[in-house]
């Protein structure tokens, strides 16, 4: 085993979902075009959602499925922690929901200022 | 808002526009009687005769010899002379010499609002005949004809000597109760008025200047 | 109550009328005093020591007057009734009941009040008249006042503190015994302060501006006239000696008779005088700022003085 | 559910979101047949949300036990559970309330679109979720249907504005979602629940690095949402640009789930509740500091709306903290619930409002000016929003403060006290635009129905409801305390009456409820209420001069006459500051009421709030001193006397106009109504007198007060005095120089009361009255004259004397009251304070006292002169007197003055004896006179002498009369030689009569406070405008500061130090 494999598929996970979301929110932060921008919160979404199906990861472990393969009694260190896999599929859901609203926006937002361009959205302010 | 009751007894001031009507008394006004009683009008004569307040108005080139009577030369007020400010706390008017039509005006205006029994001396004698201005166009020849006078001091000008002998002159006509100049002015008022309106054009004053 | 000793009033009133008639009479005799002694010193012999009675006499005997309506009519009898009030409430002649007034009615505080009475009325009676000089000449009469106060309030504070007592009997009742006991020996500081404040409250020069015979005819007076004016006259020489006898009981000893009060307001009077002749007249406002300064200032260490003299 | 009935079924609170749901689906199909049935389906669905959390919330309010949702047949913490208790049934109540009152206002948008009706529903059912939901993953869930629904709503709008503040709002509100969401994950990583009660319950769990960072993603992820400073530009875009339907939703229906949210997680805050309280007071304070400079309305509510929230996140936190103490909950739900419904129903009012008027700049409200309705339901939604009485808000503040202040958080108390007085700067700035009526023609007529407006109007009365519900629950709701706002509230129903004799009514209403309010009375109070409420029907009789309508006068002007009687009866200190802001607002609005009275009004009730903040300050350390409420146990207070006493006499001498603080006041009662200005200065100024001698009475005269207070007091009284009648001097107003003479003689007063000594107090409280009876008088003549010339500037007037001869004489005889000349009643007060002032030693203030009387003539002369002498105008010439109705007050007055002034025992032996019970009596009667250390007095005496010498010329001067010839003259028989005069005009001596006097020592006078407060008004508004820099309007910057907001509070929690 060479030194990647030691490392637990769980953190490679993590590590890389947390670096998702830095680039996600950079994207954000620097990004003028609104599409971009919705493009990094995807990023950032997606990020998250890494970072939580991570946590629950048991290296080694099986599906949360409570049969012969995995008594009841061993099954807490056996099986993958099944509760963030089923958060994250309802946090996918509305991740998408609030990139849709968010795209439906940019067009609405192009349509009415012939504009994507987020610094030429200032005229409400102070 | 007029003060009189019958029309007898008040002016017209027609020199006033109606607004102005408003502003200015336009009563009449009265003679006065002598106290009922001598000994009284006697010792008020005294009294008046020994407080002589002049009205501080120098009307003519005669007012430079008013100056001299107060100073320590002169001293006119061992006589109870005083001067005074205001027409309604004087008591005598000296004329100082010619009278121009415009400060007969002024003249008369003083002398109404002065409060009888008041006293009018003429100095030299433009009051009298017009003197050098005789012919002038805008001078006073008779001043009588204006305003009734009690002494007449002669000369051109009368040195404040004669002016400190014409104060006692005036001093024993008043003892004597002959100075009823007040008097003579509102009897014959309506004689005396047509002939301050005949000279002074621009009659805008009332009537009477109470 | 009031009617409970009628006779006691009446006596009372008697007493007073008589003092009235003194102080009054003494009043206008010290004016004509004064006058010749001004002429003297110009050079003349002056008035004839008749010429204020006779003056009062001739306008009774006007014949004419004019009225500009019913607070023109009262304003002089505001205002003398002030001057006659004002004595009223002073004890004249130290330790003799039958001069010392109605003073049991209140104390200095109330005739240092009570001289506002006339000045108050007197200037309805002027403002009635509608002329402008009348008013020019209050509007300066009372600012000059109002600074002529502060050195004088602070003078009695001072005297108040140094006697503990507002009664003016009492407060010339300590000063017995001798000058060397009047206040103005005790606390000259206070007295400083106060003699300046006179010269205000005398209206003469260099204070007369309110009065300005020149610039606006006699000021408030410009148009009374026949008796107002006599009455406004009579006022003069009584109110002018009844501050007088304030002073005097309040700096210099009292009066234990009639011949020392004469001779100690006469001199008092004749401190505000020599100043008069002395010096030219200030603009009102020059007036109100010089009070403001150096006799408030003596005022200030008058009561710091009698704070002083108390701890002492 | 063994109980479990048909309609315990129905009503069960699950059925809110089976409501939510199910008309979600009937609604699409319903607008198929028919939009209107679908809108029917809509508000049936709100309708029965309100009717199902009502019914739950009655049923635990009346003992049920809190209702728990379990779901799929699980118990938590294995399922997510909700949870209808108290304070949650609470919020969901008021804010589905809130949400089906907003639906009515917002109809006419929604209805455009049947999925709009749809994404309104779903989103009420988000926030009922997020508040009853105790499964931290759920809450997340909730959110972000709340949030979507949010973000649907704003982008039906079609116009760019909205569509980029919309946007700004998702990025912000998804990037603070998505740290909680992070957060969540974590807690679960440590815990392993997502059940809140059972995280709680396992918060040791919770610990390390990734504790500290999971639970500060959860809460300021929530934090966030609140909308913190300086983290919250996207909020108040979509405030300032969305529809008023959906701010108002957004303002208090998600910011209620998201703080409920908030609080529901605060047992795992731990160390954070510090930043939290810091976040809510920053938030608090900037907020308010910045809607100073704010002219747009919506953007306006909007930092209104964030500085409430702010509030309450900081109560919350700080009660938080305290939690340790016995009874916090209940004190809890008093102060937070108290907070959230007042701003719930008062922003969401104030925004339905804002949607109705359209106008997008505070100043162009004034074109409800004529519509006195919606100026009602604008004023009762700001009056509540700041907090005065009778609204929630006032008791919640009331409660927040006494209970900081009884754990010594004065830091606290000031920042919050300092934020209110802001939002009441900003909010009634705009309430006085609003009055300002236009000229007609400009007028655009708003087109407002009768029912638009009408769930503003519902808010209204549930804030009242709420108030009243909470007064009872404070124990302090009784009739009496009520009775003002009663009165007030009846003879308003009669206003639409025509013509001036709904007067009579509101002295029938006066006059009784007076009676019954102070009957029980005695000493001190039972004194004051002779002069308050007799004096107060005695000035309002004149009141029925004014032929017009006066709309809305004579409701207030009961409360205020009412509320001052609540005053002098009020026990403890929470009634007696009740009725004092009652009478505040009451008064405020009076004034409002004039020509030209909103600008003055508004520095009037600015000024007025900051003394009665002080006087709360003063109450709150007195409270946390001595744990009682009670006015009598104030001088138990031990160490802090000295604090409270200089609070609370701060705070009345500012409201009477005390040196420094009095620039309100020459305007205010310049601009009042005329009669209304007699009111205020000789009766509503004598509230502020009452409490100083209450105060004084209660903490002065102790011995272990030092005397320093007193004495700064009496200095202030004497500087009062002292500038007051010299600014009175260069007054050219008739009204402005009898507002300054107040101000001057109110200055007296204080000293009085500052002597501390029991002459001090007599005279003080005989001049209290002799200044009512003067000054009524004078203000009652100045009505009348200003009536008859229609011109207030005295150099415009003279010679009136001749045309109103009994109003001269009046105005002279008090004019001598008051210059304190005997032999009237002026004099007495003067003597007896002067000897007071040598007893005490205090010189200098008596040299002061002095000279302040001696220029008090200047002004009083200048009165005279320049109104009734001298020269009259053409055109006052006809002229008649003033109306009867105004002379018979007055001519009681004169009469009592007249009386006092010979017999002044007849009200000095009542005043003495109400004051003994303080202090030992040393007046000395000796017969009539009153003797002191120093001197004697004796008024009859001096009457009579002075009678006597005043009659003796008189007489002379009639007998001289008639031997001689006078004769009566006009006007302009005067002296004069050179020219005539020729107008009254120029011969008139009046205009800045005093002008060498004002170059002698004007320098003193020029307006320094008024220069000083501009300077304060600027540098607020200075730092308003650097506060607002973040809000750039970008988008991105918003974004920014979100995520620098997780930075400051990781660094402020020392994250540093892990």
């Amino acid at each position: 085993m060479n030194m990647l494999t030691d490392i637990p598929i769980s953190l490679i996970v993590l590590c890389s979902g947390l670096g998702l979301i830095l680039i996600g929110m950079w994207g954000m932060l620097t990004q003028r075009n609104i599409i971009r921008m919705i493009i990094g919160f995807s990023l950032m979404d997606t990020g998250i959602h890494m970072v939580m199906v991570s946590i629950g990861y048991v290296t080694g472990g099986t599906a949360p499925i409570i049969n012969d393969a995995v008594p009841i009694a061993d099954a807490v260190n056996r099986v993958v922690d099944p509760v963030p896999s089923a958060l994250v599929l309802t946090a996918i859901v509305i991740g998408l929901g609030v990139t849709a609203v968010m795209l439906a926006f940019a067009v609405r937002i192009f349509k009415a200022r012939n504009t994507l361009n987020i610094d030429e959205c200032t005229e409400s302010k102070w | 808002m007029k003060n009189s009751l019958n029309t007898d007894d008040t002016l017209e001031n027609s020199g006033l526009t109606e607004e102005e009507q408003l502003l200015f008394s336009n009563a009449r006004p009265r003679a006065y009687e002598p106290y009922p009683i001598k000994a009284v009008e006697d010792f008020a004569n005294w009294a008046r005769a020994n407080s002589l307040w002049i009205l501080a108005f120098g009307t003519g080139c005669g007012a430079i010899e008013l100056r001299p009577l107060m100073t320590a030369r002169f001293d006119a007020n061992r006589f109870g002379v005083a001067g005074r400010p205001t027409p309604r706390q004087s008591s005598v008017f000296i004329i100082g010499g010619y009278a121009s039509v415009k400060t007969l005006k002024r003249i008369i205006r003083s002398y109404e609002q002065m409060q009888g029994p008041k006293f009018v001396i003429c100095l030299g004698i433009c009051p009298i005949n017009g003197g050098m201005y005789f012919d002038s166009y805008n001078t006073i020849n008779q001043f009588d004809q204006y305003i009734p006078v009690d002494l007449y001091a002669t000369g051109c000008m009368p040195r404040p000597e004669a002016l400190v002998a014409s104060i006692m002159a005036l001093q024993k006509k008043i003892k004597a109760g002959e100075c009823d100049g007040a008097n003579r002015y509102v009897e014959n008022f309506d004689w005396y008025k047509a002939n301050q309106k005949k000279v002074i054009k621009n009659w805008d004053m009332p009537d009477y200047n109470w | 109550m009031i009617f409970d000793s009628m006779n006691e009033w009446l006596s009372k009133a008697g007493y007073f009328s008589l003092t009235l008639l003194i102080v009054t009479i003494y009043g206008l005799f010290v004016g004509a005093l004064i006058e010749r002694i001004i002429a003297k010193v110009q050079g003349r012999i002056g008035i004839p020591y008749s010429q204020p009675f006779i003056n009062i006499l001739k306008n009774f005997f006007k014949r004419t007057a004019i009225s500009h309506g019913i607070m023109f009519y009262l304003g002089p009898v505001f205002r003398i009734a002030g001057g006659i009030g004002t004595l009223a409430f002073i004890p004249v002649i130290y330790g003799n009941e039958m001069f010392s007034n109605f003073s049991t009615a209140g104390d200095l505080f109330l005739v240092i009040y009570f001289m506002f009475f006339g000045q108050l009325g007197m200037a309805l009676g002027a403002g009635e008249s509608g002329h402008p000089y009348s008013a020019i000449g209050i509007a300066r009469g009372l600012s000059q006042m109002t600074a002529y106060e502060v050195p004088f309030a602070l003078a009695v504070i001072s005297i108040v503190i140094q006697y503990d007592t507002l009664s003016l009997t009492e407060i010339v009742a300590a000063q017995q015994g001798g000058w060397q006991n009047w206040t103005v020996i005790t606390n000259w500081v206070a007295t400083l302060a106060a003699m300046l404040a006179l010269l205000g409250m005398t209206g003469y020069s260099p204070f007369d501006i309110f009065l300005a015979p020149q610039e606006i005819p006699i000021g408030p007076p410009t148009e009374f006239h026949s008796a107002y004016l006599s009455l406004l006259q009579t006022n003069r020489a009584l109110f002018g000696a009844t501050k007088l006898i304030l002073f005097m009981n309040l700096f210099f000893g009292g009066a234990t008779g009639w011949g020392e009060l004469m001779i100690k307001t006469f001199l008092i009077y004749m401190v505000a005088i020599i100043v008069g002749v002395a010096f030219p007249r200030f603009r009102v406002d020059q007036a109100i700022r010089f009070f403001f300064k150096i006799p408030t200032l003596i005022g200030v260490m008058s009561i710091i003085y009698a704070q002083m003299l108390l701890t002492a | 559910m063994v109980t479990a009935t048909i309609t315990d079924l129905l009503l069960h609170p699950l059925g809110i979101y089976v409501l939510a749901l199910g008309a979600g689906f009937l609604i699409p199909l319903f607008d198929r047949a028919h939009r209107g049935s679908a809108i029917l389906v809509f508000l049936l669905a709100l309708a029965c949300m309100v009717g199902i959390a009502g019914f739950n919330l009655f049923g635990i309010i009346n003992g049920a036990t809190a209702i728990d949702i379990e779901t799929a047949g699980i118990k938590p913490p294995f399922s997510i559970n909700l949870r209808f208790g108290l304070l949650e049934g609470g919020i969901v109540l008021a804010v589905n309330t809130a949400a089906l009152l907003g639906a009515w206002h917002y109809l006419p948008r929604l209805k455009e679109h049947a999925s709009a009706l749809l994404l309104y529903l779903i989103l009420v059912m988000g926030i009922n979720g997020m508040v009853m939901t105790r499964d931290l993953f759920n809450l997340f869930i909730f959110i972000e249907i709340t949030s979507i629904a949010t973000y649907a709503l704003i982008g039906m709008e079609r116009s760019g504005s909205v569509l980029a503040a919309g946007f700004k709002y998702i990025v912000a509100t998804s990037i603070a979602s998505a740290f909680f969401l992070l957060g969540t994950i974590f807690i679960y990583y440590q815990t392993g629940t997502l059940n809140i009660d059972d995280i709680i319950a396992n918060q040791e769990l919770i610990s390390g690095p990734i504790g500290f960072i999971a639970t500060l993603f959860v809460l300021t992820g929530l934090l966030i949402e609140l909308k913190p400073y300086p983290a919250n530009g996207w909020g108040l875009d979509v405030y300032e640009t969305a529809s008023t339907g959906i701010a108002s939703l957004i303002s208090v229906g998600v910011s209620a789930g998201m703080f409920f949210a908030v609080y529901k997680l605060l047992p795992l805050a731990g160390d954070f509740l510090h930043s939290i309280a810091f976040i809510g007071g920053l938030t608090f304070l900037f907020s308010n500091i910045i809607g100073l400079k704010q002219d747009n309305t919506k953007r306006l509510l909007g930092y209104s709306s964030i500085g409430q929230i702010g509030l309450l996140t900081l109560a919350m936190a700080l009660l938080a903290q305290l939690d340790s103490q016995v009874d916090i909950q209940s004190q809890m739900y008093l102060i937070v619930g108290g907070l959230f419904v007042n701003h719930l129903f008062a922003k969401a009012g104030l925004f339905w409002l804002a949607g109705l008027v359209k106008s997008s700049s505070i100043r162009g409200w004034s074109v409800i000016s004529k519509r006195r309705g919606m100026l009602l339901l604008l004023g009762i939604m700001m009056t509540a929003l700041v907090g005065l009485p009778p609204f929630p808000g006032f008791w919640a503040k009331w409660e927040l403060v006494m209970l900081l202040a009884s754990n010594d958080m004065f830091g606290w108390i000031s920042l919050i006290l300092l934020g209110s007085l802001l939002e009441a700067a900003y909010l009634f700035r705009w309430f006085s635009y609003a009055q300002q009526s236009v000229a007609d023609d400009e007028q655009a007529e708003i087109p407002v129905s009768f029912w638009q407006p009408l769930p503003v109007a519902i808010a209204v009365l549930l804030l009242f409801a709420t108030s009243y519900v909470m007064a009872a629950v404070m124990q302090v709701a009784s009739p009496e305390l009520y009775l003002p706002l009663v009165a007030g509230f009846a003879l308003w129903l009669i206003d639409g009456v025509h013509g001036r004799y709904k007067n009579l009514p509101m002295l029938v209403a006066v006059a009784i409820g007076g009676y019954l309010l102070t009957k029980d009375l005695d000493g001190i109070n039972s004194l004051f209420s002779y002069l308050l409420i007799g004096g107060g029907l005695l000035v309002s009789i004149a009141a029925l001069y004014r032929k017009d309508d006066r709309k809305g006068f004579y409701p207030l002007l009961a409360v205020l006459l009412l509320s001052l009687a609540t005053l002098l009866r009020a026990q403890s200190s929470l009634e007696f500051f009740f009725s004092w802001e009652l009478m505040t607002l009451s008064s405020y609005l009076l004034i409002t009421l004039g020509r030209d009275g909103a600008k003055p009004a508004l520095s009037y009730l600015l000024f007025s709030l900051g003394s009665a903040y002080l006087i709360f300050a003063g109450f709150a350390v007195a409270y946390g001193a001595t744990g009682s409420l009670l006015l009598s146990s104030l001088g138990n207070s031990g160490e802090s006397m000295t604090m409270i006493f200089s609070l609370l006499a701060a705070g009345f001498i500012i409201k009477m106009g005390g040196f420094g603080f009095h620039i309100w006041l020459p305007d205010a009662y310049a601009e009042a109504d005329d009669d209304f200005t007699a009111l205020l200065s000789s009766v509503v100024s004598k509230a502020g007198v009452f409490g100083l001698v209450i105060i004084a009475a209660q903490l002065g005269v102790r011995s272990d007060i030092g005397l320093d207070p007193a004495y700064v007091l009496g200095w202030i009284g004497i500087l009062t005095a002292t500038f007051g009648a010299l600014m009175a001097v260069f007054q050219e107003d008739l009204k402005r120089l009898l507002a300054y003479s107040s101000m001057g003689q109110l200055g007296y007063i204080v000293t009085g009361v500052a002597l501390m000594s029991h002459l001090g107090w007599v005279s003080a409280m005989y001049m209290t009255v002799n200044h009512f009876l003067f000054k009524g008088i004078l203000l009652l003549s100045a009505a009348g004259i200003i009536l008859r010339t229609n011109q207030r500037l005295m150099y415009k007037m003279g010679g009136l004397i001749k045309n109103m001869p009994f109003t001269f004489t009046f105005t002279m005889i008090a004019i001598i009251a008051m210059s304190g000349v005997p032999p009237l009643t002026g004099y007495g007060g003067k003597w007896m304070m002067f000897n007071a002032l040598m007893d005490k030693g205090w010189y200098w203030i008596a040299a002061l006292a002095f000279f302040s009387s001696a220029i008090a003539f200047l002004y009083m002369f200048r009165l005279l002169q320049t109104v009734f002498l001298g020269q009259r105008k053409l055109e006052h010439h006809e002229l008649r007197e003033a109306p009867a109705i105004l002379l018979i007050p007055q001519g009681v007055m004169i009469a009592c003055i007249m009386v006092v002034s010979a017999y002044p025992k007849l009200l000095l032996d009542p005043l003495s004896a109400a004051i003994d019970p303080w202090i030992a009596n040393t007046l000395v009667w000796e017969g009539t006179a009153m003797v002191t250390n120093f001197g004697y007095w004796n008024a009859p005496m001096i009457m009579g002498v002075v009678g006597g010498v005043w009659m003796v010329p008189l007489i002379l001067l009639l007998l001289i009369s008639l031997t001689l010839k006078i004769q009566k003259v006009e006007q302009f028989n005067i002296v004069f030689a050179a020219e005539r005069p020729r107008r009254p005009e120029e011969t008139h001596y009046a205009y800045n009569f005093f002008a060498h006097y004002d170059r002698a020592i004007g320098f003193l006078v020029r307006p320094r406070a008024t220069a000083f407060w501009n300077t304060i008004v600027e540098w607020s508004h200075t730092t308003a405008s650097s506060l607002r820099i973040f809000y750039n309007g970008n988008g991105q910057t918003y974004a920014l500061f979100v995520v620098m907001y997780f930075v400051a509070m990781f660094l402020l929690n020392g994250g540093l130090a892990l």
